[in-house]
């Protein structure tokens, strides 16, 4: 039985990673799972210098999932490659760092301070984080500035390119094409969806920031539909997330078209998700005598 | 190490309107200090995220913890309504608690406000079995005022009360300039208004006062970061002036964070 | 305590009514509650014509909500006139047309047909139903398409008419300010968001459709932060839904901007819950001493 | 008139692998007849919509509903594991069953397949309290032969199993033919190629046959029109060549439907 795929020429030994932002650097979750057996790591979101991110409340819950408007915080890519990736050298899994940044050389500051980074396999670029002002979101909401920031990106880096793209566009196929011809190598999909929380005890908004990404079980549905949406309109292989919490999500995504899948929020609700998807999906291809996950993957009818 | 685990309630029962106390039977009791925490899952499906709960008490011995909660909303509604022998999914033990070799030996005020009452509790039970009496000052809104015995056997215990009707009228300040108490340390946990002023006191005395914060969180584990605190210096973890609620503290002190 | 609302001159009195396409014309729930305490009875979208739908299965359940794609199956207006409006003539609320169609000149038909309806107190123009091929939703992702609709239509209207938009868009206030800026009286928001479900057993589609509209609670922090953004956008009323099962949802919606809410999901849920929303909004005005619901809207800071 | 409402249950047990057997206390009861269906609302709150159960007896008297069912999901995974005393919020009483007046006094032959077994019940039963004892006719998938006592006390019972282990080795149709039965009538339900298989042979026969059919469901009271079947005439309500399976069924005459 054969779990292993392959992204822009990057193997991974299981095709499950986490989602940016919601497992740190691993160091947090490696008490509870053996980070040795996701196929790899998406670390949080870093730029070229440390971000504050938002006020508090950043989080808040809504039903069947959460809204999180954290902002991006981060310490900065220098502190990021002398401890975070130090500490995942002791791991045999791949890293994929997530990038962000305001303004395009931020990114490309980011992505060539990265570039002889050994521990990095490959690069994924948030370009549709919801919860700040500048960049990020604009980037992934337009065709033309995901061209323009692909192509940039694409220039710096010695990494393979994951594009992250939003689901708050109207066309996400339009988006996942733009992305491929401007040369990503794959995409990743679907960053949060942006949401809103009213305390109407207090009548103020839940969060600091007003409105907050949304991720969780809700998600899902929509997750799946873009991916399934994207798998159509792009040749390129494509990471799928939003709302998985068990194997029977997982693969859910993985019929709609996904080679890779991250979970994402799960995490926060069972520290042990990872673990359990993993072993599910290798379950569920035992019980379907599925002898290579690739068979599986779009196989949706 | 911080597992998530089942936990089977051995009793509960309302100990005054809405507030609730809950003994739990987990292992993860052995590993439970003063100031620390634990996420309790709720079963609703629709309510995933765990509701961070002080331990009130931890007793290693008979591998039970001791939570005590107010209900809130829908989480903590849904907790009260569990009964002896059902479960509980938890995450633990959460947090960085108080380290108590400074305190021994030391005047400790334990300063708690409602529902920032219970865990100092295990605070004041853990000085009196290094052999530090506590003096503890409660802040209670009328007459309900739970956990008074548990304090009156581990400390020297005042009460302070909104209405007046038990103790010192007014809050917990009140009660400390009325009483005429001195600390070298305090200790606090309680509403943010009371934190403020323990803080101005303790900036104007010269004494640390170490205070317990709250925030919403996610994970709970230092992840997400989610759940920050502004710091006067730049945070040795994030790097910026933000520090982790949920690891670096709750417990703080109170000269290092902007509240 | 003064629970009426007025939208477009038309006064209700109280600012709550249904989901199309979640309530019939309120035949079947009139066994349930009394129609009459409804601020409006929204009725299911009605072409110039009968449409057969969508092949089954053509709903289907997800975490905390529903997926559906019917397909805007009807009797086409003939019937609705004759059968429909003649039941609503009973009841003491406002009626509320939802129209489709495949094309502009179906829209105008069915308008036109209803100009002379006394029954018939407001339109509502659904170009935003996902589950059709052929117009609907087309009309409403484009801000040049639903200008263009909601000026042909504001011609023939005797009604005042409210444009119903989709979730679908990477900027609703962009598309709140079109409808607007095209005459529409009043908008309505949110139709239901793209999803897809995928039976991992099978390896097919949940619904024939493939995709289909979400609704339920899971959507509502992103109906509620729509119906926000449009109020910022436009000074016309909204009407807000999405997710909406309490009179907390409800309230929610009201706070940030929505002048009147519709319960829709929720009813297959609860079949009260419409009166339920209406009399927990009434608790919560004696209980904060709110003596005009007016007070409320759009009250979030 | 339909309601919502909360119902107890009386008892449950498991009367064969996967399938269970669930007498509700419920008013309901007073209105339910064969062929028609309640709709049970799952707890947890990820799983919103009523989970459409027909009626296997109702019992008007004791206000008491029988379901029997099998364990097929999310939904009947968690009645599974409610027991006596429990409540369960029910929809109903949703559909329209058999009219049994043009059917008394003739040879009724009632099919069920698997899961399509439990709703014939109640029809056997209603037709002998009207003096009609009806051949059944039960396909089984192996010697799991739940509710076989039931319909022997109230018709002439005839068993096949898919296995052979019981009865006439096969289904339904083959144990019509192997006894050598003949109907003026025919009423189903089971698995979509048996309702087939009953739709041909009624057609070649001339007989009428009525079949219960099942959709996805959200409403289940008609408003949605996601339950549709295909209908071979226009139908009186939708104008269009459907009819919903909640309101105008489930309980359809096999030639009005294209299934
Ligand atoms: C470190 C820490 C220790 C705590 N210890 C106790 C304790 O010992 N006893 C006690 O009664 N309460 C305690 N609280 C507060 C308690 O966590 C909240 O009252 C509880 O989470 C409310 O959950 P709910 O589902 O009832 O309310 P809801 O409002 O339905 O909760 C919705 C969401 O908001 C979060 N939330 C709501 N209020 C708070 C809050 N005040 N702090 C953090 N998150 C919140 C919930 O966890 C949940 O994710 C503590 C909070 C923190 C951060
Ligand atoms: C009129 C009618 C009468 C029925 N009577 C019985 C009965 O007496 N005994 C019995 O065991 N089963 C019966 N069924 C089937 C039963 O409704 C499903 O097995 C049940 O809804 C599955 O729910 P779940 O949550 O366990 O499965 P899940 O797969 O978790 O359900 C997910 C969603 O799909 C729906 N769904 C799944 N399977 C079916 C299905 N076959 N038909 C309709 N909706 C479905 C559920 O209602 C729910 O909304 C009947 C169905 C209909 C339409
Ligand atoms: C608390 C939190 C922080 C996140 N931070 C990032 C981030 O830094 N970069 C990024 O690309 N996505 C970030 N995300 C988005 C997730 O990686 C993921 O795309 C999204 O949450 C959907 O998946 P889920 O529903 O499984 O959580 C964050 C999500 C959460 C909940
Ligand atoms: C079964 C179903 C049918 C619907 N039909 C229509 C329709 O005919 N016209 C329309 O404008 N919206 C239709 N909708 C969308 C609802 O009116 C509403 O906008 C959406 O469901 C979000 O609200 P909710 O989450 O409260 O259901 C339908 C929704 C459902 C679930
Ligand atoms: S709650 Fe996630 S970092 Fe504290
Ligand atoms: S389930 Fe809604 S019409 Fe039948």
């Amino acid at each position: 039985m054969k779990t292993e795929i392959e992204i822009a020429g990057v193997k991974w030994k299981n095709p499950v990673t986490v989602g940016s932002g919601t497992f740190g650097s691993g160091m947090e979750y490696g008490e509870f799972v053996d980070l040795s057996r996701l196929g790899a790591v998406t670390t949080k979101g870093v730029a070229n210098i440390p971000w504050p991110g938002n006020p508090t409340p950043r989080v808040t819950e809504v039903y069947g999932g959460m809204l999180n408007a954290i902002g991006l915080q981060n310490p900065g890519i220098d502190v990021f490659c002398e401890r975070d990736l130090k500490f995942l050298e002791d791991y045999d899994t791949r890293v994929i760092v997530n990038v962000c940044g305001k303004s395009i050389q931020d990114y490309v500051d980011v992505v060539e301070r990265l570039s002889d980074e050994k521990r990095v396999d490959m690069l994924e670029i948030n370009v549709s984080c919801p919860n700040v002002k500048e960049g990020a979101i604009a980037f992934g909401q337009k065709t033309e500035a995901l061209t323009e920031i692909t192509k940039e990106i694409k220039k710096h880096a010695k990494q393979p390119v994951i594009m992250k793209l939003s689901p708050n566009v109207t066309d996400i196929a339009e988006m996942a094409r733009a992305a491929e011809a401007a040369g990503a190598d794959a995409i990743s999909l679907i960053n949060t969806i942006t949401g809103m929380k009213i305390d109407i005890s207090k009548r103020t908004f839940a969060l600091a920031n007003k409105t907050g990404g949304m991720s969780g079980p809700a998600i899902k549905p929509v997750a799946v539909r873009m991916v399934y949406q994207a798998a159509q309109a792009v040749k390129i292989p494509i990471i799928g997330m939003g709302g998985i919490s068990t194997a029977e999500d997982a693969l859910e995504f993985i019929l709609a078209g996904a080679t890779a899948v991250a979970v994402g929020a799960a995490n926060f609700v069972n520290p042990y998700a990872t673990i359990e998807v993993i072993e599910g999906i290798e379950d569920y291809m035992r019980r379907n005598k599925v002898e290579d996950i690739k068979e599986l993957i779009g196989a949706v009818k | 190490m911080k597992q998530k685990t089942s936990a089977v309630i051995i009793s509960q029962k309302e100990i005054a309107p809405g507030i609730f106390d809950m003994l739990l039977k987990t292992d993860l009791a052995k590993e439970a200090h003063a100031g620390q925490f634990v996420g309790v899952y709720p079963h609703d499906k629709s309510t995933l995220l765990p509701r961070p709960i002080s331990i009130c008490e931890a007793d290693s011995e008979n591998a039970s913890l001791r939570l005590v909660y107010r209900v809130a909303g829908k989480g903590t509604a849904e907790f009260s309504k569990c009964s002896a022998g059902d479960s509980l999914d938890i995450i633990g033990i959460l947090g960085n608690g108080y380290d108590i070799r400074p305190l021994l030996e030391k005047k400790i005020v334990l300063m708690g406000g409602g529902i920032g009452i219970p865990p100092m509790l295990e605070l004041a039970k853990e000085l009196k079995a290094h052999g530090t009496e506590a003096v503890s000052v409660l802040g209670y809104r009328d007459s309900q005022t739970f956990l008074k015995e548990d304090f009156e056997e581990s400390s020297k215990l005042y009460i302070a009360s909104e209405d007046g009707s038990v103790g010192t009228k007014g809050n917990v300040m009140n009660a400390m300039e009325a009483e005429g108490l001195v600390a070298d340390i305090i200790c606090a946990c309680g509403p943010m208004p009371m934190l403020r002023a323990i803080k101005k006191y303790a900036a104007e005395k010269g004494i640390p006062a170490y205070i317990s914060l709250e925030e919403h969180m996610a994970c709970g584990v230092g992840a997400c970061l989610g759940c920050v605190v502004k710091t006067k210096e730049i945070d040795h973890h994030s790097h910026v002036n933000n520090a982790r609620i949920c690891t670096d503290g709750p417990v703080f002190l109170a000269e290092d964070v902007e509240i």
